[in-house]
């Protein structure tokens, strides 16, 4: 937002801008009451440390009160104005000794705050006029990195070796511990086998199917689990085998009740289904 | 070693780097090659490489605490058309730098009590994004407020050495009568920093 | 504009770019500077600036279309720093290793039979040339495969006296047989390693 005119002729370089202008002034161009008040102070052109406090109360109260944007104002301007009003009345009236001192002490404080305000000004001003970097002048654009990595050496520590050794015993000690044999039970083949090897020469009368079971040395071991799964297997596998050559009429089965044991004998009309 | 290859060897040590190279690292360059028996004078090297660079369209400078080749500043006109150059600071936050540069460490409500007015969230963080200033800790008083510094990146930014090199308060205030009554005109950022032209930050 | 400030603007214009800076850019700035009807000729004020820079510690070049401030060539040794990165051995190098340390004199074949799996021929290469193991000998049988050992290097590095002072294997695997016993099926190891690479723990 930039000012009216009358404003830009209040700055520091204009020669003779009447204060009576400054009504015109929109509050919002400056950076709150203080700024306002270091500009009307600067417009009585004299030191900033003799400004006289009570014109520059008059101007101030004097914006405000014609300012166009009247009640709408923001609280710091009218708590400014407040202030401005209560310290004017202790310099004109002072009713007593000690208020007239706060008066004084008071207008010390503000002028002493312009005073400080205006230093930061200054400040920021030098430092706007100093080549920056970045804007005004410029570093290396293409900097060079004049640092080389080396690769070729060796990082080797006890501890990586002794790592490596354990990690690649574990790994073959491991591998034979997981790897068990699939357990292998008297399989059906087997027993088909076997009962065909063994049927004629024992079962022309009924006989139980376990008297057909191998026998435990000929049963393969399973080292896992309960040792009766190879027997129970091995059963399993007679029944299915007699099962099957029963189907070809080889033999006959009998089971007189549920889970009682399971009878065999060698067909009457055998051998011919045998030898089909 | 030569004089004449000392100062190259800085040279191209300095010219190297995009950020300052401390006197210190340009010593411990110069004692590597020189073996110890011999005296180094780090400073003396880069003054010589300095003033072989007076005048010319890169100077070498002393700044943050390094030494730097620049741009030469009378240049920065030409250059700008063809380099990328970042957008200025609004007075605002160039005052609350000011603020910070000369009151460090510093709370908010000091920036505050000074410029009478509070301070925008868009001023912290446009000064906060370029790293000119830097929370140094925190004030031990109720709340503990985060006290603000400046940092390496503004002494860089600004050509300064230490932040001795700013300007004296007293330097400014002598300034100043002078500045309200015959403020050296003719300066043209002058004229456009008074506080009637001033536009305001957002 | 005078012979000097052309030099200077196009110095500090290379200087500040972050890219080898055309012959074409080059011109455009100073056809800007100097307004339409002068001539310009880039390539003699960049090679008017190349002459400046002749012999100094830094050398202006003409790279990849383009010109560019460089460390002077004899100078860029001497500034590098070298840093030293030095490298690990990969897994499979470091088992090896360890396995002809404990093991030795071994075969190749001992050595996968403990490993698990085959030797790369890429692995013993890179052991061999760092000189950590030598052949010692061959065994006498079939094929007369080639014996592995340490080196007095190996010594060195792992800063050994003998190979005595390395722990002894006992003391690094006694939850070993445990492991045999009670380890679960189902790791992840287990897995990858199919049913050929079965091997005897020698």
């Amino acid at each position: 937002m930039v000012k009216a005119e009358p404003a830009s002729d209040a700055g520091p370089g204009a020669a003779s801008a009447p204060v009576s202008a400054a009504p015109m002034l929109q509050l919002d161009g400056f950076e709150g009451p203080l700024d306002l008040l270091l500009d009307l102070a600067r417009a009585q052109k004299v030191d900033l440390a003799r400004i006289s406090i009570l014109t520059l109360v008059e101007q101030y109260l004097a914006v405000v009160r014609s300012a166009p944007v009247g009640l709408e104002l923001a609280a710091d301007w009218l708590v400014m104005a407040a202030w401005l009003a209560w310290l004017k009345s202790r310099l004109l009236l002072p009713d007593d000794p000690a208020a007239a001192e706060e008066g004084e002490i008071a207008a010390e404080a503000l002028q002493e705050r312009l005073l400080e305000l205006s230093r930061i000004g200054e400040a920021a001003r030098w430092l706007d006029r100093q080549p920056q970097l970045g804007r005004d002048v410029f570093p290396r654009g293409a900097a060079e990195q004049l640092r080389e990595i080396d690769r070729s050496g060796l990082s080797l520590d006890m501890g990586q070796l002794l790592a490596a050794y354990m990690a690649a015993c574990r790994r073959t000690a491991r591998r034979g511990v997981y790897r068990p044999r699939p357990p292998s039970f008297w399989t059906v083949q087997d027993a088909l086998e076997r009962l065909r090897r063994l049927v004629g020469d024992v079962a022309s009368d009924w006989c139980t199917l376990e008297q057909f079971l191998p026998s435990p040395a000929e049963t393969p071991s399973n080292p896992h689990g309960d040792p009766g799964w190879p027997r129970r297997a091995a059963l399993a596998g007679t029944l299915i085998a007699g099962l099957e050559m029963a189907k070809s009429g080889a033999i006959e089965l009998r089971q007189e009740e549920a889970f009682g044991p399971v009878m065999l004998r060698v067909s009457e009309s055998a051998p011919e289904a045998e030898a089909a | 070693m030569s004089d004449e290859t000392r100062i190259r060897l800085v040279e191209a040590l300095v010219f190297a780097s995009a950020e300052p190279v401390r006197e210190a690292a340009v010593a411990d360059l110069l004692q590597a090659k020189l073996g110890e028996d011999e005296a180094v004078d780090a400073r003396a090297v880069l003054l010589a490489v300095q003033a072989l660079y007076a005048g010319r369209g890169v100077e070498l400078v002393e700044v943050g605490g390094g030494w730097q080749f620049r741009t030469a500043a009378d240049l920065a006109p030409a250059l700008t058309t063809v380099l990328e150059r970042p957008r200025r600071l609004p007075r605002v936050a160039m005052e609350t730098l000011a603020i910070v540069a000369y009151h460090q460490p510093c709370t908010r409500t000091e920036i505050e009590a000074i410029r009478g007015v509070s301070l925008g969230q868009q001023t912290l963080d446009q000064l906060l994004e370029t790293g000119l200033i830097v929370p140094r800790g925190r004030k031990e008083v109720p709340g503990r407020p985060v006290l603000w510094g400046t940092s390496p990146a503004f002494l860089q930014r600004f050509g300064l050495n230490h932040l001795r090199d700013l300007p004296r308060r007293e330097e400014l205030l002598v300034e100043l009568p002078g500045a309200v009554a015959s403020s050296a005109p003719g300066r043209g950022e002058e004229a456009e920093q008074g506080p009637g032209a001033d536009a305001r930050d957002g």
